[in-house]
């Protein structure tokens, strides 16, 4: 994994370039790591088959989510109206596979041409328009929650029973001479979903040129600009993947959830953000990767399960999460510290 | 030929008629009225445009100090729930009486001081950005909030809260008294004294700010105590409309206070901005909101209408900045 | 602006005409979506699972000796109603020996979370598990996990779209909305203007209190708006504000969900100088407050009540399962009627206005819990 | 040099109340190398904007080869084989030096990747037309001002430009490094590409360019054959004005020591440095371009931390950990990136100027007098000969030499002891360079001390009265201003750099 936060710049092998590949990690990936370990051992049941693929499971919606809000946040922007389309894709599936079980793979497409759509106005505001993303997208979450609303005023509708299959099932048990017991337990769906969008939008990001304009645009986009990018169709790129990655999400929930719900998708937007930010993807663009971004998802989900585990007040677990999200870039930026006017 | 060049004089006739930012918003602020009484004449009921106001004071308050805190470059996305928390320490300590005011009212400024410092704190020692800080405050406030009551609001607000959030002096109700007042003061700090003046340098140019001896980092810090003071007050005062303590009041008021005064004409880059623009925001929105519920549409489509106009309220704000 | 009117315009049209064309489909299966319930009753609207089944938890092999750990699944703690809720169960459950530990996990209205929850709490291994559904499709499938995990489960607050649990205690919120409605009918006389005041676009039971008032309005009621205003005081009132203005002298009632939101339409009301309107409520104190002082006045209302103890009920069926007892697979819990002979024996002149009247918890807990001036001791400490 | 390759046919361009290019006419032909001259804000920039794509004209026509051109964008100017490296450098500091190079035209392999391998080779390739050996693989974000620059002029030669405008390519090199950029631009020329050079510096027209055209206030003045005029008649025809005085007369310093430097290090960067500031006097800091100059001039405004050593004022030690405490000692500091350290943009030039000694006049009062503001600014805009339309007008719409002059001016509000320079005339127009000099000389002769950093030989021999000479840094030689020459100086500053003066950018 961590050989493709270093693709961008090759450095050949020095202490040099592992101490600087260590200031590059985010905050998430220690973050991760410190509470797996503090999981694992203040509960025997956190590290169980069944409960690791509970928490893959439930951190699919968020974690493809985040993969768009990467992008926009690596240009510099941000999306504000991913909850809002999540909902609409939850509440259009359910409703349109409701009425016309047969056609599922045709109402997959047609919400993906949604997201197309909607990524496309997102894109042209911000990118042709050249409207601060932050607004531009408040405003147009705004009119989507309105649209979904619109659509099925509660939960209602459902996903046919294969489509539910599509979050529920798993691959396996595989057998397996090293692991305890001779089998690997089963690998979910989910997993896989996940590792393939990861592949794949690291790729995007780091080998295709594409990615590089990505970053290019991110880190200055006077100069992408000068330098022969088209910078608003780079920008209506990103906006409309993000919308793409939400209807993804949004697909994977309404397997979960089967049915369609128009408030379903409202806490993904700041939690794709915050994932994004502990995962170390900068707000101001240019910096940032993937896989950050998916340790901070899974930070999040492990962080949840702990607190449930330990029977941890809801109250405090308020509490608990403003800390960490403040404490991880504190200590992100402390390792990193250098002293410049 | 022709054709371009009297398109290029009508671009040029255009430019030379470019307002500063905050004049648009409140000839948005004109034309909705104007639209609202060609819908209906009710709309102009003094009675009724006086509540909206009201409506909007609370708004325009927390707008002053997202303002402030907009123009270093900055966001405070804590606004909401310091209205919350100050709402339920304040119900609960008051219980109904007057005998406590006097403290309550110092711990209450005290709550949005302190978060304010925090935040401030936090963004320029440990350099966490804004957006993070400000979240993450929202999230420990709210478990403050939670805490302190044990989920269950106690107490209830005194008369005299209550005369601030829904009293009148004379015609005026006393909301909008202070809204008004403390705009004028913002506005005063803003334009006439040092610290507006390296709020606005800071802002534009940090680096060169500090190498003009600017102290950056207190200047950005006092912005952050501004806003939360104001959430302080608007959360007092929104205490005395609600009358009793609940843990909802400040929902949704963030992003509203960082809409109005954007469409008031603050840049979210910063450097730039105005109080007089942000409070015809907060106006601007109060009556949008307003209207809509007014005539009648139903909730699904005043949200795409809402979406709608703030997305043009923002494109006419660039399309202005790009023309100066 | 450097846009080409292209081929991209054309595209963006395109699509844009192919959305519009999708949505007016999409609404269509919306109509059709309704149709699944059928009307058991005049007044309610019960799912049509709905049996006399009854569960044999020895049978079913899920009972077993204690103490035992109980987990909740919350769906939220958005208001002082879902706090007081789990408030009376952990009061409850404190007080029985057999209950080792109660694991409460809140879901911060968010489905997806509660589905975690729901993964987390079984993957704990808690002994019974007791779920209040953010949305009755959505958690069905992992409250059948649960049950298939051996687990005793028990749903309330709100129904759940399957058969797999052994026991569901449930309140009509049709039935809550159709009884407010059918009061104002007779109020206003079967004829009149009304307003409608919601609780949260999207959530069923504001979706389903506002189709039972419908219903129970008939034909003859015009309704001039509806307007979502979240149960809350601020927003209720400032939504009927509006309406004040926008139709003077026309309405001649308004249907409010309950919440806080009445008494702010009535406060409306009373800040334009007018005699309030017949308004609906709910066990609300602060509304109660106003109704019971105002009564001499003329004012009247009815409070349907949603109670705060189902918790308490569905914990109960939880340890009688346990136990190996037999118990009824579904409950419909009445809403009790608070009305203007009634309203003094709930109301608490001495609580702050969040208190909800229908409760099980001792008037002591209740001082307790909300710190109330009622017992000599918490005067006493409130001037200290 | 034949027939005219580009044309630019009655350009027009006009932003709100200022007509930046008036109705210009240029052609340059294949392999010919124009310079185009003009003080700042003549519309030099505006035009080749509008001829890169960047901006677009109100009126006009662009000819390419013959047939009319006509584009909205950098992307189909670089289509057309225009391209511009620009003044403010266009790089993406999160990206490498190949990624920067090679941006807008990567090559690629299947399936829209990168080719990584052809991206390097072709960035090395480049770099080596420039005699430069550069690790491409290096963040742009960590090189030095000189090499970034490099990595611009790299990114236009990748790009097989067929008219390649440059704005001041050679502003931040050493004199080494422009040697080898002007080859490389002749080597251009005989690969028949038109060439657009933009320069302040006189000796380099004469050096490589063919021809000249000369901008001044928006319009075109003239176009001649470069050996047919004289550096005096260029800068004449400029300003529109003989430019006698070009440096003003020295004056007569005291010897009392204002400000003193004791045994100041920095590791890896300054060693044992120490220096003396008197009353009056210019103290010129030269040296090769990264020797550590500008690190010193922070350092002694509290701009920048260092290691060890004292500072002196009037003799009393004093601490210089931030610019308030330098401020409060009287020490003013006027950067050589007066865009990023030296003004707030989009502030007005009344904030602007106002700024710095904003707490000295209100004097612990809440309100700001605004009539002895006002005042005061207007003061100074008639004593500096600010060009503004009003002073409430933002300083990102004024020209490079008004800017600076605005650096300047809103320290004297201060009225500093001490004043550092940077760097003061980098990038500015010969009229507005002449003036700022006029206002330093002033300055001193009432007593102030200046410390100039500066790069520009003949600024360093015109203007200071004493020099100091920095290499690798250390202060290697001190000279009296009035007597030293060129030559003397280069000596002094080449001598440490013995390591690697062919490629000194590598460091």
């Amino acid at each position: 994994m961590s050989s493709s936060v270093t693709t961008l710049t090759q450095q050949p092998f020095s202490v040099r370039s592992v101490t600087r590949l260590l200031g590059r990690i985010g905050p998430a990936y220690y973050a991760l790591l410190i509470l797996l370990i503090v999981a694992a051992a203040s509960q025997e049941r956190f590290l169980t088959g069944p409960n690791l693929t509970n928490l893959i499971r439930n951190s699919t919606v968020l974690g493809i989510v985040t993969i768009g809000q990467i992008a926009t946040m690596l240009v510099a922007g941000i999306d504000l109206s991913v909850g809002s389309v999540i909902s609409l894709t939850t509440v259009i599936a359910a409703l349109q596979m409701e009425s016309h079980p047969e056609a599922t793979p045709g109402i997959v497409l047609l919400c993906l041409l949604i997201g197309l759509l909607i990524g496309a106005v997102n894109g042209f505001g911000v990118g042709y328009l050249r409207l601060n993303p932050l607004i531009f997208t408040l405003a147009s979450g705004t009119a989507i929650q309105g649209l979904t609303l619109h659509l099925l005023y509660s939960p209602g509708g459902s996903v046919t029973r294969e489509f539910r299959e599509l979050s529920r099932g798993a691959i396996g048990p595989f057998d397996c001479s090293f692991c305890p017991g001779g089998t690997l337990g089963p690998i979910p769906y989910a997993a896989i979903y996940l590792l393939v969008l990861y592949v794949v939008g690291t790729w995007v990001l780091k080998r295709t040129v594409f990615g590089l304009a990505v970053y290019a645009v991110g880190g200055n986009e006077a100069s992408a600009r000068l330098s022969g990018l088209r910078t608003e169709r780079i920008k209506l790129a990103v906006y409309i993947l993000s919308s793409i990655f939400a209807v993804l999400g949004g697909l994977f929930l309404a397997s979960r959830i089967g049915s369609g719900d128009p408030l379903v998708g409202d806490p993904y937007t700041l939690d794709s953000i915050t994932a994004g930010v502990l995962g170390g993807t900068s707000l101001f663009g240019g910096v940032g990767d993937l896989w950050g971004g998916l340790a901070a998802v899974l930070t999040l989900g492990v962080l949840s399960t702990m607190l449930n585990f330990n029977n941890v007040s809801p109250f405090y677990q308020f509490i608990i999460k403003g800390v960490i999200l403040i404490g991880a870039l504190a200590i992100g930026y402390l390792r990193t510290r250098r002293k410049t006017v | 030929m022709t054709a371009k060049s009297v398109q290029s004089s009508a671009r040029r006739a255009l430019l030379q008629l470019s307002l500063p930012p905050a004049a648009i918003i409140w000839i948005a602020v004109g034309l909705l009225l104007l639209l609202a009484r060609s819908v209906s004449a009710s709309f102009w009921e003094l009675s009724h445009l006086l509540n909206v106001a009201r409506q909007a004071s609370a708004l325009g308050i927390l707008a002053i100090g997202q303002t402030y805190v907009l123009i270093t470059g900055g966001i405070d996305l804590s606004n909401a729930m310091v209205v919350t928390l100050v709402n339920v320490v304040a119900a609960t300590l008051l219980r109904g009486s007057d005998e406590t005011l006097g403290g309550t009212l110092l711990i209450c400024l005290g709550i949005g001081l302190l978060t304010g410092l925090a935040n401030g704190l936090l963004i320029t020692r440990l350099k966490v950005p804004p957006l993070v800080v400000t979240l993450g405050m929202f999230s420990i406030l709210r478990g403050a909030a939670y805490v302190y009551t044990d989920g269950a609001p106690r107490g209830d607000i005194s008369p005299a809260l209550e005369f601030v959030g829904t009293g009148f002096v004379g015609p005026i109700p006393t909301a909008v008294i202070f809204w008004v007042v403390l705009t004028a003061l913002a506005a005063v700090a803003l334009q006439k004294t040092v610290f507006g003046r390296q709020l606005y340098a800071v802002g534009g140019n940090e680096k060169a700010s500090r190498l003009s001896g600017v102290p950056a980092d207190r200047v950005i810090v006092l912005a952050y105590v501004v806003s939360g003071l104001m959430a302080a007050i608007a959360g007092l005062i929104l205490s005395g409309y609600a009358g009793t303590g609940t843990l909802t009041l400040g929902d949704g008021r963030n992003l509203d206070s960082i809409a109005a005064a954007v469409v008031g004409g603050t840049s979210l880059s910063g450097g730039s901005g105005s109080v007089i623009g942000s409070a015809g925001g907060a106006l601007f929105l109060a009556l949008l909101f307003s209207f809509l519920r007014f005539i009648g549409l139903p909730y699904t489509i005043q949200l795409m209408v809402q979406g709608l106009i703030l997305a043009v309220a923002v494109y006419l704000h660039v399309r202005s900045q790009r023309a100066s | 602006m450097s846009f080409k009117p292209s081929a991209f315009r054309v595209l963006l049209t395109a699509l844009f005409i192919s959305l519009l064309a999708l949505s007016v489909a999409a609404q269509d299966a919306e109509e059709e979506a309704t149709e699944e319930y059928s009307y058991l009753n005049p007044m309610g609207r019960v799912p049509e699972l709905w049996t006399d089944e009854q569960t044999d938890c020895a049978a079913a092999g899920v009972a077993r000796e204690g103490p035992w750990t109980i987990g909740v699944s919350n769906f939220s703690l958005g208001n002082s109603w879902r706090v007081q809720m789990i408030a009376e169960l952990e009061a409850a459950a404190a007080g029985n020996p057999d209950i080792e530990e109660l694991i409460i996990t809140n879901a911060d209205g968010n489905v997806a979370k509660q589905i975690s929850d729901i993964d987390d709490l079984i993957a704990r291994g808690v002994d019974a598990i007791l779920i209040t559904p953010g949305s009755p499709e959505g958690i069905a499938p992992s409250v059948e996990d649960a049950y298939n995990a051996g687990i005793v489960t028990i749903v309330f607050n709100d129904f759940v779209d399957t058969d797999q649990f052994h026991s569901i205690l449930w309140a009509d919120q049709f039935k809550f909305g159709y009884i407010g409605g059918a009061w104002l009918r007779e109020q206003l006389g079967g004829q009149g203007n009304i307003v409608i005041l919601e609780g949260i676009a999207g959530m069923g039971v504001s979706d389903l209190r506002s189709e039972g008032a419908i219903a129970g309005l008939g034909e003859g009621i015009n309704i001039l708006a509806r307007q979502p205003a979240g149960w809350d005081y601020a927003q209720g009132k400032a939504a009927m504000e509006d309406f004040i203005a926008a139709y003077p002298g026309q309405i001649d009632g308004v249907y409010s969900q309950g919440g806080a939101m009445s008494q702010g339409a009535i406060d409306a009301f009373l800040a334009a100088g007018l005699d309030p309107v017949p308004v609906p409520g709910e066990g609300y104190n602060g509304f109660l407050k106003y109704w019971a002082a105002n009564l001499e006045n003329g004012f009247s209302s009815i409070g349907p009540d949603e109670p705060t103890w189902q918790s308490v009920a569905a914990l109960e069926v939880a340890i009688d399962c346990l136990n190996g007892e037999t118990v009824a697979k579904w409950t419909e819990l009445e809403h009790p009627l608070i009305t203007d002979e009634n309203v003094h024996e709930y109301v608490r002149f001495d609580c702050p206005d969040g208190v909800w009247s229908n409760t099980l918890m001792s008037p002591e807990a209740i001082t307790e819990m909300y710190d109330c001036e009622g017992t000599g001791e918490a005067t006493e400490e409130a001037s200290s | 040099m034949s027939e005219p390759f580009l044309e630019m046919r009655n350009i027009v361009k006009t932003y709100p109340g200022v007509r930046a290019v008036d109705n210009v006419t240029l052609s340059v032909g294949r392999g010919e190398i124009r310079a185009l001259v003009g003080e700042n804000g003549a519309g030099k920039s505006t035009l080749i904007k509008i001829l890169a794509g960047a901006e677009q004209a109100d009126a006009g026509e662009i000819w390419l080869g013959g047939q009319r051109v006509r584009y909205d964008s950098p992307v189909e100017a670089l289509r057309l084989g225009i391209g511009a490296i620009y003044q403010e450098f266009n790089l993406v500091p999160q990206l490498n030096v190949a990624q920067n190079i090679m941006l807008g035209q990567v090559p690629k392999k299947w399936g829209g990747q990168v080719d990584t391998e052809a991206m390097h080779r072709r960035a090395r390739e480049m770099l080596a037309r420039l005699n430069v050996s550069l690790d491409t693989r290096r963040l742009v974000a960590d090189l030095d001002v000189a090499q970034q620059q490099v990595v611009e002029i790299a990114k236009g030669l990748a790009r097989d430009l067929r008219v390649f405008i440059m704005d001041e390519p050679t502003a931040a090199l050493s004199a080494v490094e422009t040697e080898h950029l002007l080859d490389v631009v002749r080597a251009l020329k005989q690969q028949g590409v038109a060439i657009i050079y933009i320069t302040h510096r006189m000796r380099e027209i004469f050096q490589i360019a063919d021809s000249v055209t000369i901008l001044k206030d928006g319009r075109h003045v003239e176009t001649s054959p470069a050996r047919s005029l004289t550096s005096d008649a260029i800068v004449a025809k400029m300003i529109g004005r003989d430019l006698t005085d070009y440096y003003p007369p020295r004056g007569t310093p005291a010897s009392e020591v204002l400000f003193s430097v004791r045994d100041l290090n920095v590791a890896g960067k300054l060693f044992d440095i120490n220096l003396d500031v008197r009353r009056g006097e210019i103290l010129g800091i030269a040296g090769l371009e990264g020797q550590g100059q500008r690190e010193l001039a922070r350092i002694m405004f509290g701009a920048l931390p260092y290691d060890r050593g004292t500072f002196l004022r009037n003799g009393q030690p004093i601490r210089l950990s931030s610019p308030s405490d330098a401020i409060r000692a009287g020490i003013a500091y006027v950067s050589d990136d007066r865009k990023r350290d030296g003004l707030v943009l989009i502030r007005s030039a009344n904030e602007n100027i106002a700024l710095p000694s904003l707490s000295r006049r209100t004097n612990g009062k809440i309100l700001i007098d605004e009539k002895t503001e006002r005042s005061f600014v207007h003061h100074l805009i008639d004593r500096l000969a600010i060009k503004v339309t009003h002073r409430s007008q933002k300083v990102n719409n004024l020209s490079g030499g008004n800017q600076q002059k605005i650096v300047v001016g809103k320290w004297l509000g201060m009225e500093p002891q001490i004043l550092i320079v940077s760097e003061p005339t980098r990038g500015i127009d010969v009229g507005s360079k002449s003036e700022i000099h006029h206002i330093l000389r002033d300055l001193a002769n009432q007593g102030v001390g200046i410390v100039m950093v500066s790069s520009e030989l003949p600024e360093i021999l015109g203007m200071s009265d004493r020099i100091l000479v920095m290499a690798e840094g250390r202060i290697v030689a001190e000279m009296d201003g009035a007597t030293a020459t060129e030559e003397q100086l280069m000596a002094a500053a080449a001598i440490h750099s013995v390591s690697d003066t062919s490629v000194p950018v590598t460091s």
